[in-house]
C-alpha cells in the first residue's frame, strides 16, 4: 500500500447464496481524489459501497482506510472515522425539519446520553446556516423534510453528508430522477465538495460523469474491468461489449 | 342460548309478573312482591377463561331469583339480581366487588370460582362488610366472617375420596399419583392428602406429585409417566386436581394410551357433569369423581330442581352440577336468614346464618356451622357412558366442613368460630388466642 | 402543526391530571352526606386508571417514538408491581391469618420454613423502591442490549417481547417460585404505616399517582422533545441512515427502552398499592396487547393520547362490564376495529383535525426502511 | 419413516392388546382381597347375587358365574358390562334389555317385566374387573382365536395364582405360538404372585427369566412385586430385582424413542396451528390475532358436522370427521375471505395496525361463538378408528396422534403444491413480491389477496379439525394456540414454510425432551428463553428469507 492512498480495497470477494457479488476486487483512491464508478446493473457497485461502509462483511480481502482495517468495524465506527455515504434513494428523516436533519448530522455529539441534555450552541447554528446556504435550502429550513421535492431531498442528504465533515464521500447515483438543470448543479456541487474531500461517485448517467471530468472505474461482475479517463474507457472494446454487447 | 337478564329486563319482568298476578292468573300462589327491590350481586366471569364454568352459576342465581319472586320475593319485596362481568380477571373481581357493595349496595353477593378471585375480593368484602356466598369446593385454610363457604372444604371431598380409593370397593390402592394444576387449591389439597396418606401407612416412595401449568394441553409425557409409576406391582390410583380446562385433553390422552379405570382409576375433584358434557365419555367409564352432589342422584328435590333448570334455560339437555347445588343452598340460606331477622342488614344476617338448615337437593341437610362452612354429604361417582355419574359410595351422614386442616402442621390447632363467644376466623385452640388481625 | 410535534400538549395534559386528581382527592375527603363526595369506589378506579396510563405512556414512548412495537411491556409493569407487593406483604407482619411475623401467609401455607434470599430486605421501603426500579430496568437493559445489538426488529422483536412476558407469567404462576403462585400477593394492610383502606391514604395515594403521572409525562416530553427526541424519530424512520451518520441506534433504543420500562414499573407499583392485588395474570400477553390498543385509541406518538386512551378504554370497560355484562366484548372488539379503520391517528388525530378542517395527513408508516437496501 | 407400514397388521394386534388391557394392576389387588371363601356348587343359583345392591356380592356372583360356565354366563356378563342387566326391586328377578324388549337373564327367553319395578344392576370398577376376568376365563376356552388371545392377555395382566389350572389347561390345548407365549408369560407371572403354590427356586427363576425376556411394564410390575415378596426364594428375589433393572434400562432406551414420538406429535400440532399463520402473516404480512379463533371455528365446524351426520345418517357417524375436513376448510376459508374484504384490505401497508383490528375481531368471534353455542366445552367424539394405540417395539404409538402427524404432513404437502404448482400460487407469490408489477401484468391483486387470506384461514380451520380430537373445544380454544403459532412462524423465519416446519418440529421435540428433565412448566419457560436467545443470534429466524423487500 502506497503512502499516498486514502482508501484501498485489495482482493475483496463476497458471496451471497452462491452468487459472487464481488470477485477479487482491488481498487485504490488517493487523498483528495474524485472517482466515478460505472458499470451495468449487478456489477457490484452498491455491494462495494456496502463493504466500504461496513454494512456487508467481505468473505476475503482487506479494506483499508488510511491505516484502519474497515472489515473489522461496523457502520457507526466507520462513519465516525470520516466516511460519509449518500444512498441511491434519498434518505432523509422525513418527520424532522430540514434544520433538525442537519443538526443531527453535524460532526460531534454521538452519544445518546449526552444528546439527552445537549442544547444547540451558537457554533452549531452557524454551521447549519452555512450548510443551508451551500445546499440552497435556506428558505426551507423550518419545513418538514418529508415535504421537500425529490431534488431538494437529494441536496439535503448531501448537506447532511457535509455536516458530518467526512474525509471521504461515497455518493450513490446522486442525479437519478433529477432534471437536466439539477443534474448540472449537482455536478458543480460535487466538484466544489471535492476541493476539500475525496469523493467516490457511482453513476449511470454518462452526461453527468462526463461533466464531473474525473478518473473512471468500470465494474463488471464484481471486479474492475477498466480504469482511466472516460474517453479512454468508453473506447475500450471490453467495456463496449459489456454495455452494448450480447 | 341462555336468556339474557339485565337489571332493566328484570324490573320489566317483575312488573309484568305483578300485573299478571293482580289480574288473577291461575297458579299464582303467593302475593306479588312489592316495594323497593332487594338487590343481590352476581359476580361470576362471563368471558375469559373461567366463563366456561362460571356462566352457569350466574344462570342458576338468576333462576333462583325468578323462582323466589314467584314465591313472593323476600320480606315481601322483589329480588333484583345485579350481574357484572369480572371477565376472569382477578383485579377486576375486586373492582366489581367494590362496585356491587358500594355503588349498587347489594344485600349479598353470589360469586367467584377460582381461589385467586376469592382472595382478590376478600379484602373488599372485609372492608365494606359485605356478604359473599362462595359456591365452589376449595382448599380451605381460610375463614372470613364475610364469606359463607357452601362448597366443599378438603375434608368434605378430598379425604373421603382417598378413603374410598383405599377401601376394598375402591380397589384398595397402595400407590398414589397426585397430579394437579399448579395453583393453590391443588397444592394445598395435595399437601393435606400427602400427610393423610402417610398417616395411613403409604410410603413416600409410593406417592408421586406432579404439577402442570394452567391450560396444559399436551399430556403425553405425564400420562406415560403415570403408566410407568403404575408398574411397580402395587395397585395405583390417581388423584387429580387438574383444573377444568386441562381435563379434556388429559382424559383424551388417558383413553388414547389405553389406561382404563380398572387399570388405574383417576379420582377427580374438578370434573363434574358440565365438564363431561364436553367430552366423549366412552373411554372414561369407571373413572371417579368426588362431589357433594350429582345430577344423577334420584331424589324428588333434585328432580324438581333439574326440571326448573331445564324450563328456565329452555334446554332439556343442560346439565346440573355440584357448584350449582352449592349456589342453590347458599341462596336459600341467605333468604332464610333475611326472613328470620326481617332485614337485609349485613351484620344481622351474618349473625343469623350460623345454625340455619337447608335441605340438600340429594337428601340430608346443610347446616351452617360457626366457621361459616356447611355440612355436606360426600358422594363418589363413576363416570358412565351417558356423561353422568353413577354413585358408588357415599358417607353415611353429612360431614361438617373444616376451615383449617388438621393434616397441615401449621393449622392443626386452628378453628374458625364466628359465634359471639369466640368471634374469630383463626382461633388457636392451644394458645387460646385469635391469630393475626382478623377480628369480627 | 405536524404529527411529530403533537406531543407538545403533554404539559397541558400533565396539568390537567394533577388538577383532576387533586379535585378527586379533596372530594373523597368530604363527608359521605355531601352531594359531591367522591366515593372510595371512584377513587380505586381512578387509581387504577392512572397506573394504566403510566403503562400506556411507557408503551407510547417505545412504540410511538422508537417504532418498537412491544407486546410484552406488561412484564415491566408487573415486575414493578411485584416489587411493591413484596414490601406491602411484609408490612402485614404478624397480622396475617397465621400470625407469623416472619413469613407471608402464602409461605406458611406451603410450609416454607424461612424467607427465600430474594425476599431479603423487602420489608424496607427504600429497598422495595430500589427493587422496583432496578429489576425491571435491569431486565429491560439485558433484553434490549441483546436484542438491539443484534438488530432484532419489526415483528421478530414484537414476538420475542411477547415470549418474554409469557415466560415470566409461567414462572410466576409456579408456586415454587416464591411469589405466591397464581394467587399472587394480596390482603395488604398498610404502606409506611398508613392504613391502605383509610380515605386519607387513598386520597393521598391518588394525588401522588397524579403527580407521578404528570412528572412522567413531562419527563417523557423532555426526552422526545429535544435533540435526543429528534434522533429517536430518526432511528424510528430510517434506522440505517442514522448508523451511516455515526450514531448507534441500538444505544438510542436501549436508552428509551429502559426509561420506558422504568415508567411502566412505577405504574405497576402504583397499581398494586391502589388495586390491592398483584398476580401472574398481569404478565399475560393479552395485557400487553391491550396496552398497545390504549395507545392506538388515544393516538400514537402523542404522549397525551396514551394517557387519554388508557383512561377512556378502561372507563369503557368498567362501565360496559357492568351495563352489558354479556355484550361488552362486542363493543370492545368493534372499538378496536373502528379505531384502526377510521381513526388511524387515534383520538388525538381526530382532535387535531376537527378545528383545522384539513384533509387528513398521511402518517408516515413505520415500516423498516432497510427493506430497500438488502 | 415406517408410519405407513405400522398401520397394517401391527395396528390390528395393537387393538387386540387394548381390549385386554383392562385390569392390569387392579387385578393384583383383587386377587389379594378377593380370596373366594367358597367354591361354587353347580346347583347354587350363582345369578342371585347380581340382584343385590352390594358390590362385593355382585362381584363374587360374577366369579361364580364364570366358574359354573354354562350357556347363559357370557350373555349375562356382557349385559352386565353394557349396563343392560336389570334386577327387580323386589325378589331376585333378572332381566336383560334387548333391542326388541326384555329377556329373562337366567333362561334367555323373552319376558315382559313391569319396567317400573326394575332397576339397573349396579356396576363399579370392582365389578367391571370381575366381569373382565370372568369373560376372559370363559372365552379362553370357547372364544374365537382373537378372543382367546385377548383372554390370555387378561390372564397375564391379572396373574392370579388361582388361575394356574386354567392356564395349564389352555396351554395343553393350543398350538398357536403367540397364544402359547402369552400363556407362558401369564403362568410365570402367576407363579411369582402372592398366594402362588409353593414352588422350587429353579421354577421361580425360570419364571423370572421368562418375564425378563417378555419385558414391558406388565412384566416389570410382577417382578417388582416379586423382588420384595417374602414368599419367594431369596435368590429369586435377587434375580427379580436384577430383571427389573434390566427392564428399566430397556424402557429407558425406548423412552428416548417415545419422547421423540411425543415431540413430533406435539410438533405436528404446532405445525398445523402455525401453517395458516405462515400464509396470512408470513406471506401477506397480516399480524392476524384472530388466527386462533379461526381454528376454534374449524373445531366447532367439526362438532356441527358430527352432530349433523349423526342426526341424518347415524351409520356414517364415525366418518363424519372425514366430512368435517372439507367443511372446516370451506367455512373458515369463506370467513377468511369475508374478513379480508371487510377489514384487512383497508389496512395493507399498516401491518402493525392489522394486529389491533384482528385482536378486536378475535374478541368478537369468541363472543359470537359463546352466544351461539354457550361458554362450555362441546363434545367432539373421537371415532373408533382413531382411538387406541399400538406398540412399535417399546414405543407406544397413539393412533389419534399418529393421524394428526400424517394429516399435518398431508396439509403441508398440499400447501406446497398449491404455492408451487398452481396459477393461484404463482399469482400469490407475484403479488407478495411486487404488487404493482403484478397488477400491471393483469393479475387481479384484490382477488389474489382475498384468496390468499382465505387459504390461510382455511388451513386454520383444518388445524381446528385436528385439535378437536385432542383438546377442549370451547370459545377459548384459539387463545391457547395463538402465542405458540406466532412463535413458531417467527422462530422458523417469516415467509418460509420450511422454516415453519423446522421450527414446529424443534419446539415440539425440544419441549418434550425437556419436560421429563425439568418438568412441564420449567421446560416451557426454558424453551421460550432459548427461542429468545436464538432470535438474538439469528434475528430473522431459522430460515431467513433472502432478497429484497421481505421485511414488514
Amino acid at each position: 500500500m502506497s503512502a499516498g492512498t486514502l482508501l484501498e480495497l485489495s482482493h475483496v470477494s463476497v458471496t451471497f447464496d452462491g452468487f459472487r457479488a464481488i470477485n477479487d476486487l482491488s481498487l485504490s483512491l488517493a487523498p483528495g481524489e474524485m472517482r466515478a464508478i460505472i458499470g451495468p446493473n449487478g456489477a457490484g457497485k452498491t455491494t462495494m459501497m456496502d463493504i466500504i461502509t461496513g454494512k456487508t462483511r467481505p468473505d476475503t480481502g482487506v479494506v483499508k482506510f488510511r491505516e484502519h482495517d474497515l472489515t473489522k468495524l461496523d457502520e457507526p465506527a466507520i462513519a465516525r472515522m470520516g466516511i460519509g455515504r449518500k444512498f441511491q434513494k434519498p434518505t432523509v428523516f422525513e418527520e424532522l425539519t430540514v434544520r433538525d436533519n442537519l443538526l443531527l448530522s453535524l460532526k460531534g455529539l454521538r452519544s445518546p446520553f449526552a444528546l439527552l441534555f445537549a442544547k444547540e450552541t451558537a457554533e452549531e447554528k452557524a454551521r447549519i446556516d452555512g450548510l443551508l446556504h451551500t445546499i440552497r435550502l435556506g428558505r426551507e429550513a423550518p419545513r418538514q423534510a418529508g415535504g421537500l421535492s425529490h431534488g431538494q431531498k437529494q441536496w439535503l442528504e448531501i448537506g447532511m453528508l457535509l455536516g458530518q465533515e467526512p474525509d471521504l464521500l461515497l455518493v450513490d447515483e446522486p442525479v437519478a430522477g433529477m432534471t437536466d438543470a439539477e443534474t448540472m448543479e449537482t455536478a458543480d456541487l460535487l466538484r466544489e465538495i471535492n476541493q476539500t474531500r475525496s469523493v467516490v461517485v457511482v453513476e449511470h448517467d454518462m452526461e453527468f460523469v462526463r461533466a464531473l471530468d474525473v478518473k473512471v472505474t468500470v465494474l463488471h461482475e464484481g471486479s474492475v474491468l477498466a480504469e482511466g479517463e472516460l474517453d479512454q474507457v468508453s473506447n475500450d472494446p471490453r467495456v463496449i461489449e459489456v454495455y452494448l454487447g450480447r | 342460548m341462555s336468556p339474557r337478564f339485565s337489571r332493566r329486563d328484570f324490573t320489566k319482568f317483575s312488573l309484568a309478573a305483578s300485573a299478571a298476578m293482580l289480574a288473577g292468573v291461575k297458579g299464582a300462589a303467593a302475593a306479588a312482591p312489592k316495594g323497593e327491590p332487594i338487590r343481590i350481586g352476581v359476580l361470576h366471569s362471563l368471558s375469559g377463561t373461567m366463563a366456561i364454568s362460571e356462566t352457569t352459576l350466574k344462570d342458576v342465581i338468576l333462576m333462583l331469583v325468578e323462582l323466589q319472586n314467584r314465591k313472593g320475593g323476600v320480606l315481601g319485596r322483589p329480588l333484583e339480581a345485579v350481574v357484572v362481568d369480572p371477565a376472569s380477571n382477578w383485579p377486576l373481581f375486586a373492582e366489581k366487588a367494590r362496585q356491587l357493595l358500594a355503588v349498587d349496595k347489594v344485600a349479598s353477593v353470589f360469586g367467584c370460582w377460582t381461589s385467586v378471585s376469592r382472595k382478590s375480593v376478600l379484602p373488599v368484602f372485609e372492608e365494606l362488610n359485605g356478604i359473599l356466598f362462595y359456591p365452589v369446593q376449595y382448599e380451605g385454610q381460610e375463614c372470613s366472617r364475610n364469606v359463607f363457604y357452601t362448597g366443599a372444604a378438603p375434608n368434605q371431598q378430598a379425604i373421603p375420596a382417598v378413603d374410598y380409593l383405599l377401601s376394598a370397593d375402591g380397589g384398595g390402592a397402595k400407590r398414589f399419583a397426585l397430579i394437579g394444576t399448579d395453583y393453590v387449591y391443588p397444592r394445598t389439597t395435595n399437601q393435606i392428602l400427602q400427610n393423610y396418606l402417610k398417616s395411613k401407612g403409604i410410603a413416600d416412595a409410593d406417592i408421586m406429585v406432579n404439577y402442570t401449568p394452567f391450560g396444559q394441553s399436551d399430556w403425553q409425557t405425564i400420562v406415560s409417566q403415570l403408566k410407568a409409576f403404575g408398574s411397580a406391582g402395587k395397585k395405583t390410583a390417581v388423584v387429580s386436581t387438574i383444573n377444568g380446562d386441562a381435563n379434556v385433553p388429559f382424559y383424551k390422552e388417558l383413553g388414547a394410551q389405553g389406561i382404563s379405570a380398572t387399570d388405574i382409576p383417576v379420582m377427580a375433584f374438578s370434573v363434574g357433569e358440565e365438564e363431561l358434557a364436553g367430552m366423549d365419555t366412552k373411554p372414561l367409564v369407571g373413572q371417579l369423581a368426588a362431589w357433594n352432589y350429582f345430577e344423577s342422584i334420584d331424589s324428588p328435590a333434585n328432580k324438581s330442581f333439574i326440571k326448573e333448570w331445564h324450563d328456565y334455560t329452555k334446554n332439556p339437555k343442560r346439565t346440573t352440577n355440584d357448584p350449582m347445588e352449592a349456589s342453590y343452598i347458599g341462596f336459600n340460606l341467605w333468604v332464610q336468614a333475611v326472613e328470620k331477622v326481617g332485614s337485609t342488614d349485613h351484620d344481622k344476617v351474618i349473625d343469623a346464618m350460623v345454625g340455619l338448615k337447608q335441605p340438600n337437593l340429594t337428601g340430608g341437610t346443610a347446616q351452617v356451622l360457626p366457621n361459616h362452612h356447611i355440612t355436606k354429604p360426600v358422594y363418589i361417582g363413576e363416570i358412565q357412558d351417558d356423561g353422568q355419574f353413577n354413585v358408588v359410595w357415599q358417607t353415611p351422614k353429612e360431614v361438617p366442613g373444616m376451615a383449617w386442616s388438621p393434616y397441615v402442621p401449621e393449622t392443626k390447632n386452628l378453628i374458625g368460630d364466628w359465634t359471639k363467644s369466640v368471634s374469630c376466623g383463626n382461633y388457636d385452640t392451644v394458645k387460646k388466642a385469635c391469630l393475626g388481625a382478623k377480628h369480627g | 402543526m405536524n404529527a411529530s410535534l403533537s406531543f407538545r400538549g403533554a404539559s397541558v395534559t400533565a396539568v390537567i391530571v394533577v388538577l383532576l386528581t387533586g379535585v378527586l382527592a379533596v372530594g373523597s375527603l368530604l363527608p359521605a352526606s355531601s352531594p359531591v363526595q367522591v366515593s372510595p369506589f371512584i377513587m380505586t378506579l381512578a387509581g387504577k386508571y392512572l397506573a394504566y396510563a403510566m403503562l400506556a405512556l411507557a408503551v407510547d414512548l417505545v412504540w410511538g417514538f422508537a417504532g418498537i412495537l412491544t407486546l410484552g411491556h406488561a412484564a415491566f409493569f408487573a415486575l414493578g408491581g411485584y416489587a411493591m407487593g413484596m414490601y406491602l406483604v411484609r408490612e402485614i407482619g404478624a397480622r396475617g391469618v397465621y400470625g407469623n411475623a416472619d413469613l407471608p401467609d402464602f409461605m406458611v401455607f406451603l410450609s416454607w420454613k424461612s424467607l427465600p434470599w430474594y425476599w431479603w430486605g423487602s420489608d424496607h421501603f427504600p429497598v422495595a423502591l430500589l427493587l422496583m426500579l432496578v429489576v425491571p430496568a435491569g431486565l429491560a437493559g439485558l433484553f434490549g442490549w441483546l436484542a438491539f445489538r443484534s438488530r432484532v426488529s419489526g415483528v421478530y422483536l414484537s414476538i420475542i417481547t411477547q415470549a418474554l412476558t409469557y415466560a415470566l407469567m409461567l414462572a410466576f404462576f409456579q408456586n415454587g417460585f416464591g411469589f405466591g403462585g397464581n394467587n399472587g400477593l394480596t390482603d395488604f394492610k398498610d404502606i409506611l404505616g398508613f392504613d391502605l383502606h383509610s380515605p386519607y391514604t387513598r386520597a393521598g395515594m391518588l394525588f401522588i399517582s397524579g403527580l407521578i403521572l404528570a412528572g412522567a409525562l413531562l419527563a417523557a416530553r423532555y426526552v422526545v422533545g429535544g435533540r435526543f427526541g429528534s434522533l429517536l424519530i430518526a432511528v424510528r424512520d430510517a434506522e440505517s441512515r442514522t448508523r451511516f451518520l455515526g450514531y448507534r441506534p441500538e444505544q438510542v433504543k436501549l436508552l428509551v427502552w429502559v426509561f420506558s420500562a422504568v415508567i411502566a414499573a412505577i405504574g405497576g407499583a402504583l397499581y398494586v398499592i391502589q388495586v390491592g392485588i398483584i398476580n401472574p395474570g398481569e404478565f399475560a400477553p393479552a395485557n400487553s396487547i391491550e396496552a398497545v390498543i390504549w395507545v392506538a385509541v388515544g393516538g400514537r406518538g402523542t404522549l397525551s393520547g396514551a394517557v387519554i386512551g388508557a383512561i377512556l378504554v378502561n372507563l369503557g370497560k368498567t362501565l360496559f362490564t357492568a351495563w352489558l355484562p354479556e355484550m361488552w366484548l362486542y363493543g370492545l372488539g368493534a372499538l378496536f376495529m373502528a379505531t384502526t379503520l377510521f381513526l388511524p391517528q387515534g383520538l388525538m388525530g381526530l382532535m387535531r383535525h376537527l378545528p383545522e378542517k384539513r384533509p387528513s395527513e398521511v402518517t408516515p408508516e413505520v415500516t423498516n426502511p432497510e427493506g430497500g437496501e438488502a | 419413516m415406517a408410519d405407513v407400514a405400522m398401520s397394517g397388521p401391527a395396528a390390528l394386534s395393537g387393538r387386540k392388546m387394548r381390549n385386554g388391557v383392562r385390569g392390569i394392576f387392579a387385578a393384583v389387588l383383587l386377587s389379594l382381597l378377593f380370596i373366594q371363601p367358597h367354591h361354587a356348587r353347580a346347583d347354587e343359583d350363582a345369578f342371585a347375587g347380581l340382584a343385590t345392591t352390594q358390590f362385593n356380592t355382585i362381584a363374587s356372583s360374577v366369579d361364580q358365574i364364570a366358574q359354573q360356565g354354562g350357556p347363559r354366563a357370557l350373555p349375562v356378563l356382557r349385559a352386565l358390562a353394557d349396563r343392560k342387566l336389570f334386577a327387580a326391586r323386589e325378589g331376585d328377578g333378572l332381566f336383560i334389555r334387548t333391542d326388541s324388549g326384555w329377556a329373562d337373564a337366567r333362561s334367555g327367553a323373552s319376558a315382559s317385566p313391569d319396567e317400573e319395578t326394575l332397576r339397573p344392576v349396579r356396576v363399579n370398577n370392582r365389578v367391571r374387573l370381575a366381569v373382565a376376568a370372568a369373560e376372559a376365563e370363559l372365552e379362553l376356552v370357547s372364544g374365537t382365536p382373537a378372543e382367546r388371545q385377548a383372554s390370555a392377555n387378561v390372564f397375564y395382566q391379572r396373574h392370579d395364582p388361582a388361575m394356574l389350572p386354567a392356564i395349564d389347561k389352555a396351554l395343553s390345548k393350543t398350538d398357536d405360538a403367540a397364544l402359547k407365549d402369552t400363556l407362558l408369560n401369564a403362568r410365570a407371572a402367576a407363579l411369582l404372585s402372592p398366594g402362588a403354590p409353593a414352588s422350587d427356586a429353579q421354577a421361580q427363576q425360570q419364571a423370572v427369566a421368562k418375564l425378563k425376556a417378555a419385558g414391558g411394564l406388565d412384566a416389570r410390575g410382577v417382578l417388582a412385586q416379586a423382588s420384595t415378596s417374602e414368599a419367594l426364594d431369596p435368590a429369586t428375589r435377587k434375580a427379580a430385582e436384577a430383571a427389573v433393572s434390566s427392564i428399566d434400562f430397556k424402557l429407558k432406551l425406548w423412552g428416548f424413542g417415545q419422547d421423540a414420538f411425543y415431540g413430533l406429535s406435539l410438533g405436528s400440532v404446532l405445525l398445523l396451528a402455525a401453517m395458516g399463520l405462515a400464509i396470512t402473516f408470513g406471506v401477506m404480512g397480516v399480524i392476524n390475532m384472530a388466527h386462533g379463533e379461526l381454528m376454534m371455528i374449524g373445531a366447532y365446524t367439526t362438532w356441527l358436522t358430527q352432530k349433523a351426520v349423526l342426526s341424518v345418517v347415524p351409520a356414517l357417524g364415525s366418518f363424519s370427521l372425514i366430512l368435517a375436513i372439507p367443511a372446516a376448510f370451506l367455512v373458515c376459508g369463506a370467513l377468511g375471505i369475508v374478513i379480508e374484504r371487510g377489514l384487512i384490505r383497508f389496512l395493507y401497508g399498516r401491518p402493525l395496525e392489522t394486529l389491533l383490528a384482528t385482536w378486536g375481531l378475535s374478541l368478537i368471534l369468541q363472543q359470537v361463538i359463546r352466544s351461539l353455542f354457550g361458554p362450555t366445552n362441546v363434545a367432539v367424539v373421537t371415532p373408533p378408528w382413531l382411538s387406541g394405540s399400538f406398540h412399535l417395539g417399546g414405543i407406544e404409538v397413539t393412533i389419534d396422534r399418529l393421524a394428526i402427524m400424517i394429516f399435518a404432513g398431508v396439509v403441508m404437502a398440499g400447501l406446497m403444491l398449491v404455492l408451487r404448482r398452481t396459477p393461484l400460487g404463482l399469482e400469490m407469490r407475484a403479488v407478495t413480491q411486487n404488487r404493482r408489477m403484478a397488477a400491471l401484468m393483469g393479475i387481479r391483486t384484490a382477488r389474489v389477496d382475498a384468496l390468499t387470506f382465505g387459504l390461510g384461514s382455511g388451513i386454520a380451520g383444518l388445524a381446528g379439525v385436528a385439535v378437536s380430537q385432542i383438546d377442549n373445544v370451547s370459545p377459548n380454544l384459539g387463545q391457547s394456540y395463538i402465542i405458540d403459532s406466532f412463535l413458531v412462524v417467527v422462530f422458523g423465519g417469516v415467509g418460509n414454510l420450511w422454516g415453519t416446519l423446522a421450527a414446529a418440529a424443534t419446539l415440539g421435540v425440544g419441549g418434550k425432551a425437556l419436560e421429563p428433565l425439568v418438568g412441564a412448566v420449567s421446560g416451557k419457560i426454558l424453551l421460550l428463553v432459548l427461542v429468545i436467545l436464538y432470535i438474538q443470534r439469528h434475528p430473522r429466524g431459522m430460515f431467513p428469507l433472502r432478497g429484497r423487500g421481505v421485511e414488514s
